[in-house]
């Protein structure tokens, strides 16, 4: 199946839930809206002829740049990027699969913003997700056990944020 | 020397001595034991306490029960309570306290009862000491006479099989005790008795019965302490009235 | 020290078996954990043993009771062994069921 | 000995001499531990370090750092001695020492060579398993007393596997027992004298097989690879000496070589003919002929060291050559495999010894078993011709008297006489004074 | 039995109280700082929660703020056992970025950089396995033979543990001469070796009843917790990136010939020589997990073989390092390698505007295979806690990254 008959289906099949798709990047992906990711998901897993049963990573990119400066000739507006690489162990195949998402939630600062977790669907996801919000701060609603997985339970703030910035001290350890 | 009452140790007979080291630490611990509200402590003061009364039955020359005490006692019985102590080892259960009352009370009935059982042990003119060396020393000196007379008489240097075999038991006697009683025990408990051979030409039986009984009876112990320690939890089960029956 | 230079007698070892008796008492009484009254019993056996074989000692009496002495001792270590294990099974079923080795909380005769 | 020591002291204080041996055997004894732990701990590191291909420790104290387990004991005793906050102070301090008496005590029955032992008791072998018995009782304590919970899992697993494995081992040395008719244990080993094949172990095939049982459950019971569960480090971390450092965690090992020692000593007794080695060395000796005797036995106390040493070293091989077993197998190994196995060997040899079955000990027999009798029967056979010569001096004595002395006089002796014979007569003594 | 009753009463064993233990993170057996908190019942584990973290050293956060050279040295510290294989995953992740052509003689230096690291990684894996069981000379053993391939690794590029050797674009140097001579011997002493691992371990009853049946894990399961690499294999998937992973990755070992280690039909490729499969054993235990990575390292060994061969006669150089400020494209890359311990992905986000990239991903292999250890530890003894996460072989560096 080539990679044009494969997002017809997709399309087909989930209509506006493809906001975007990309065959000409190395890794050819796809853009889902948050909405709609699970089902796609679970289609992607379940299709007698896609079986993509593997979740290699999921991770967040964020699309941001704290230098006023340099923010204004960057070619994108800030967002956060949820990214899913799955493959099929049966077909030998991989796909991309992104989630485009603001980087706060309504835009205030502090709301983080959600995405459905697809832990349901494959159980590796359940620990990528954790490591996504402890890092990255995504909040997958849905998940079992969101909670921080790196950091320690009472850390402050999402560190793989561009605009992190260490905690002056934590316990009496100087951070800065 | 009558000036140090210390140095009277020539005189000291150290079987006594022994009897009070050990008495006092089974008794010891058997008080600490009682005091003690911790019941691994109270496991541990017990197991010394009994190791202790071991010593003392050692004294009294049983060698072999003091050692099945040591065995079966302190290393079997006590493992199994260790073991139930741990298995409930929360510090809500480790030490409870007891009412007042119910000590006062205890210690009412338990010291007269103690007042009552001593003055019993020591009411018995013959109990309070031993005459065993004396008795033993008189029945050596007697039999000893009584041989060197008639080998004097029959002017032989040696000793007939009868004359060997009324000195051997008395030299076993003076030098160590009892030590024959291990076999007899265990030739008791097959059934025959050496120390009453009157009682086998009787038709008795020594112990055999009650060793098998014993016997028996443990291995339905064991059985039903297994079963015992297993509990049923009552599970309100959905079956088809079909299968009751 | 005259006491020490006296051979010990027959009451001596009672009054140790008795001493020891009264205190597996007493902690028969006292104690509320299930463990504890155990313990008390054993101490109890205990004691009872000490006169059995005290009297069984020639070292005291010259009509002892020999043999038979040592073999009911014998006899009572291993049942109070057997004993030991029965009780600590009763406990371990309680203590499923009512979730505490306390015996004045035992007031219901169901398991 | 004792005799010999309170020879020294004037009448009435001969009890000194008996206490004077009494420590000087109390010494040896502790020696045994302490020394034999040192040289245990220097062996086991040279001998694992042979196994993984290395050297082990080199260089304290010059050649093959024979000195090691000294400058560890050293550092040991100087390191500072932790106790946890939760732990129960009492049972926490008491666990090593109630191990080590444990140990130490076992080997007061136990001989070392032909009559040399501390006490020798007619139910020696008993009372040995008895007290090993006991050493269980300081893990446990040390397990509850430590208040961690890794400690409280090696405590128990200990309990539980000491306690099932004194069934099979139990069955083990009854049957030498059997065979041999005592519980003495110098007697045992001394009916063994003779060729090597005179040794039980040779007695009958169920023997043979008896002895690996034996030597299973032994390891079992000191707590050695691969049945040291209740030190497991990769899951337990140290069990039940996790919380313990510096000297009592040093007393808990020496308990541990001590009893493997004994274990192990044992078997050389049990199985392998003690002292008597492969050559019939007590047979060349005259009787009572003390040095050649005493020649005669420090060479079989080399002999019984050698196999006992022997034993240890295998135990130390097998701890670096085998992974761990899991709790649950232990426990079926012994109830599966030990005790059915023990039983079939204890009825085959009860079975092959009442029909009196030829085997490898009769190929090259040396003595009639039953010669040799328990202690105290041989020592009474002793007493008795001393004393059938005594009496009749004393016949003849009164003989003469009679003829031609004043009786007056014989009678006075008489009186002497039995004046001497009162310090026969068992104000029982302190036992290890013998 | 007429009257016996049929329902109503379920025995259970003996009730005891539920108990939290804490196994690490300073435990001997938890390879590293992991922590695992048990809730046991006496000696069975009811569960088991793998707590992370202790060794957390934003490498991702600072592989924001360096070049792809820069973050080398810090994929070196990720897998620490097997850090050639982490160079390699980067490197090929960003040539795939920068779309780079590597010479015919590097690709051959890269097979046998990464297969005798991979040997070295299961080294160390088997002998703390081996602890792990309580039987400690395996492990001296492993390290004796360890000792010479980091002996070897060091000649290479004078590193025993971080090499940060393979560089995008290829190496940092090419190998010194005679090292292939030094190989090849190593190689010719090695592989008897083997055969005494199998007799201590693979063999042993007792390690067989501590193995065998153990923490099975069905095929499924492996793939729905993304498991990978012999953890993977061992479950009976036949996947490995060497043979069905990118075209960038598997165009490094064309021309090699090797199977994948998998069971078919209840026999593994080239089992023969080596202790057949224990009859206790069930497809997806620890047994298998271990066999898979035994048998890998006779695979590493015929790579090796063959690479040595192809290397001497490959034309071309080792490859030129990318310069430390190469500009990156503006793209993305994601690349996948089979590591020793799985399949260790690298993500590379650049977005065009210098050499820095926006964000720096390292998929882990060993964090979704621990991700497992709570589903294999369900209901297990204590005992077999150690034995369930020694054989899925983790790293903590990798984990925490």
């Amino acid at each position: 199946m080539s990679g044009k008959q494969f997002i017809e289906r997709l399309e087909k099949r989930f209509g506006d839930l493809v906001a975007r798709v990309e065959l000409e990047a190395i890794d050819p992906w796809i853009e889902v809206e948050p909405g709609g990711v699970v089902e796609l998901c679970r289609y992607l897993r379940d299709a007698e002829d896609l079986r993509f049963n593997y979740c290699n990573s999921i991770c967040v990119v964020d699309y941001f740049e704290p230098d006023a400066k340099k923010a204004a000739k960057t070619a994108w507006s800030p967002h956060l990027e949820v990214v899913y690489h799955l493959s099929s162990i049966q077909y030998k195949t991989t796909l991309v699969v992104k989630v485009m998402l603001p980087r706060w939630k309504d835009g205030v600062p502090g709301q983080l913003p959600e995405v459905p977790s697809v832990s349901g669907i494959w159980s590796t996801a359940d620990w990528h997700e954790r490591e996504a919000y402890d890092l990255s701060g995504v909040w997958f609603t849905g998940h079992p056990n969101l909670q921080r997985i790196l950091c320690p339970e009472d850390w402050v703030g999402y560190p793989l944020r561009k605009d992190y910035e260490m905690p002056l001290e934590y316990h009496g350890i100087r951070g800065r | 020397m009558t000036n140090f009452p210390l140095l009277l140790a020539a005189e000291i007979n150290w079987h006594t001595v022994f009897f009070y080291l050990t008495s006092f630490i089974a008794c010891g611990f058997a008080l600490a034991m009682v005091v003690s509200s911790n019941v691994v402590r109270m496991a541990f003061f017990l197991v010394l306490s009994l190791a202790a009364t071991s010593g003392l039955i050692f004294l009294t020359g049983a060698h072999f029960v003091g050692a099945m005490q040591l065995m079966i006692y302190v290393g079997g019985t006590v493992v199994l309570l260790i073991f139930g102590v741990m298995l409930t080892a929360q510090q809500a259960f480790i030490s409870m306290k007891t009412k007042a009352g119910d000590w006062i009370l205890a210690l009412i009935v338990g010291g007269s009862l103690l007042a009552l059982l001593t003055q019993i042990a020591f009411s018995v003119p013959a109990w309070r000491s031993s005459d065993y060396q004396a008795r033993l020393q008189a029945e050596v000196t007697a039999a000893e006479e009584e041989i060197i007379a008639a080998m004097a008489a029959d002017n032989r240097t040696e000793l007939t099989a009868a004359e060997a075999a009324k000195l051997r038991p008395l030299l076993a006697k003076v030098k160590y005790g009892q030590p024959e009683l291990t076999s007899q025990v265990g030739l008791g408990l097959v059934g025959v008795r050496v120390d009453k051979p009157e009682l086998d030409s009787l038709g008795y039986s020594g112990y055999l019965l009650p060793f098998e009984i014993v016997s028996v009876h443990l291995l339905v112990v064991l059985v039903g302490a297994a079963y015992l320690a297993r509990s049923k939890r009552s599970a309100v089960m959905q079956t088809p009235e079909g299968d009751a029956r | 020290m005259n006491f020490l230079t006296e051979p010990v007698g027959l009451s001596h070892f009672l009054a140790v078996g008795a001493f020891l008796f009264v205190t597996g008492v007493v902690c028969m009484a006292t104690k509320r954990n299930t463990l504890g009254i155990l313990m008390g019993v054993e101490l109890v056996l205990n004691g009872a043993n000490i006169n059995f074989v005290a009297f069984a000692s020639p070292y005291f009496r010259e009509d002892n009771l020999g043999l038979e002495g040592n073999l009911l001792a014998l006899f009572v270590i291993v049942l109070a062994a057997a004993e030991a294990a029965v009780a600590l099974a009763i406990a371990l079923n309680y203590y499923n069921n009512h979730s505490t080795i306390d015996v004045d909380k035992a007031n219901e005769l169901k398991g | 000995m004792a005799d010999y020591f309170s020879t020294w002291f004037p009448e009435g204080w001969d009890w000194l001499g008996w206490l004077l041996a009494a420590i000087i055997q109390a010494v040896l004894l502790l020696h045994v531990i302490a020394v034999g732990a040192v040289v245990f701990i220097w062996m086991e590191r040279k001998i694992a370090g042979r196994i993984q291909d290395r050297l082990g420790p080199t260089r304290t104290g010059g050649k093959f750092g024979w000195l090691q387990t000294l400058a560890d004991g050293i550092k040991l005793l100087s390191k500072e001695d932790l106790m946890p906050r939760d732990a129960d102070p009492l049972l926490f301090k008491l666990a090593p020492y109630i191990s080590l008496a444990a140990s130490f005590t076992a080997f007061l029955a136990l001989p070392f060579a032909s009559g040399w032992v501390g006490v020798r008791l007619n139910i020696a072998l008993f009372f040995v398993i008895a007290v090993l018995g006991l050493e269980v009782f300081g893990v446990i304590l040390a397990g509850y007393g430590s208040g961690s919970k890794w400690s409280l899992f090696g405590g128990m697993r200990q309990a539980a596997q000491v306690v099932s494995y004194e069934v099979p081992l139990g069955i083990c040395v009854v049957v030498p027992v059997l065979i041999s008719g005592t519980m003495d244990l110098v007697t045992i080993a001394d009916q063994q004298s003779g060729l090597f094949s005179n040794w039980l172990f040779f007695h009958d095939p169920f023997c043979m097989l008896l002895f690996w049982v034996y030597f299973t459950c032994g390891i079992a019971s000191v707590n050695r690879a691969p049945f040291d569960l209740a030190e497991a480090e990769s899951e337990l971390v140290s069990g039940f000496l996790t919380e313990y450092s510096g000297i009592r965690w040093s007393l808990f090992f020496m308990a541990e070589y001590g009893s493997m020692f004994l274990v192990s000593g044992l078997a050389a007794i049990l199985f392998f003919g003690g002292w008597n080695g492969p050559i019939p060395i007590f047979f060349w000796v005259p009787e009572g002929n003390f040095t050649l005797e005493t020649l005669a036995n420090l060479v079989g106390l080399g002999n019984f060291l050698l196999k006992a040493v022997l034993g240890v070293v295998v135990m130390m091989w097998v701890r670096w050559t085998l992974p761990r077993l899991r709790i649950d197998q232990v426990i079926s190994m012994c109830l599966k495999y030990c005790v059915p196995i023990a039983a079939f060997c204890f009825l085959g040899s009860v079975l092959w010894t009442a029909l009196h079955l030829p085997f490898l000990n009769d190929v090259m027999p040396m003595q009639a078993r039953g010669d040799v009798r328990e202690g105290w029967v041989q020592d009474i056979d002793n007493e008795m011709q001393q004393l059938e010569k005594r009496l009749a001096t004393e016949a003849y004595e009164l003989n003469s008297a009679v003829e031609g002395g004043p009786q007056q006089e014989a009678q006075t002796s008489l009186e002497e006489d039995a004046a001497d014979r009162v310090a026969l007569i068992p104000t029982p003594q302190p036992e290890g004074a013998r | 039995m007429e009257m016996a009753p049929t329902s109503g009463i379920v025995e259970i064993d003996v009730r005891t109280d539920e108990m939290l233990v804490n196994m690490g993170p300073q435990h001997p057996s938890t390879h590293g700082v992991l922590r695992l908190v048990l809730r046991t019942d006496g000696e069975v584990v009811s569960e088991a929660t793998p707590h992370i973290g202790y060794l957390h050293r934003c490498a991702e956060k600072i592989g924001e703020n360096l070049t792809p050279r820069q973050w080398i040295p810090y994929t070196d510290r990720m897998d620490y056992l097997a850090g050639m294989n982490m160079n390699l995953g980067w490197a090929l992740a960003v040539e795939k970025l920068i779309d780079y052509d590597l010479p015919e003689k590097a690709r051959h230096l890269r097979v046998i950089i990464a297969e005798l690291n991979r040997i070295a990684s299961h080294l160390v894996g088997m002998g703390t396995y081996g602890l792990d069981l309580g039987s400690f000379s395996p492990f001296l053993y492993a390290f004796r033979e360890r000792e010479r391939i980091l002996d070897l690794l060091e000649d290479a590029c004078g590193a025993r543990l971080t090499y940060s050797y393979l560089t995008p674009g290829g190496a940092t140097a090419d190998l010194p001469p005679g090292w292939l001579q030094k190989l090849t011997g190593f190689l010719d002493q090695f592989e008897p070796v083997i055969l005494d691992y199998h007799a201590l371990l693979t063999n042993n009853a007792i390690f067989i009843k501590r193995t065998a049946n153990i923490g099975v894990m069905s095929a499924e399961m492996a793939i729905d917790y993304g498991c990978s690499g012999p953890v993977l294999r061992g479950s009976g998937v036949d996947y490995d990136l060497r043979r069905d992973g990118e075209e960038r990755y598997t165009s490094l070992y064309a021309g090699y010939a090797f199977e994948v280690i998998v069971e078919k039909n209840g026999s593994y490729p080239r089992d023969h020589e080596y202790p057949p499969v224990p009859s206790d054993a069930v497809l997806g235990d620890c047994w298998h997990r271990f066999y898979v990575r035994m048998l890998e390292v006779i695979q590493a060994i015929d790579l090796l073989r063959q690479g040595i061969e192809k290397y001497s006669q490959a034309t071309g150089d080792w490859g030129t390092p990318i310069k430390l400020a190469t500009k990156l494209p503006k793209g993305e890359a994601y690349l996948e390698t089979e590591c020793p311990r799985g399949q260790m992905g690298f993500y590379i986000v650049s977005d065009g505007s210098g050499s820095i990239p926006l964000r720096a991903r390292a998929r882990s292999s060993c964090f979704c295979n621990l991700s497992v250890a709570p589903e294999l530890c369900r209901d297990c003894l204590i005992a077999d806690v150690p034995a369930i996460i020694g054989s899925l072989d983790i790293v903590m560096g990798e984990i925490d990254r």
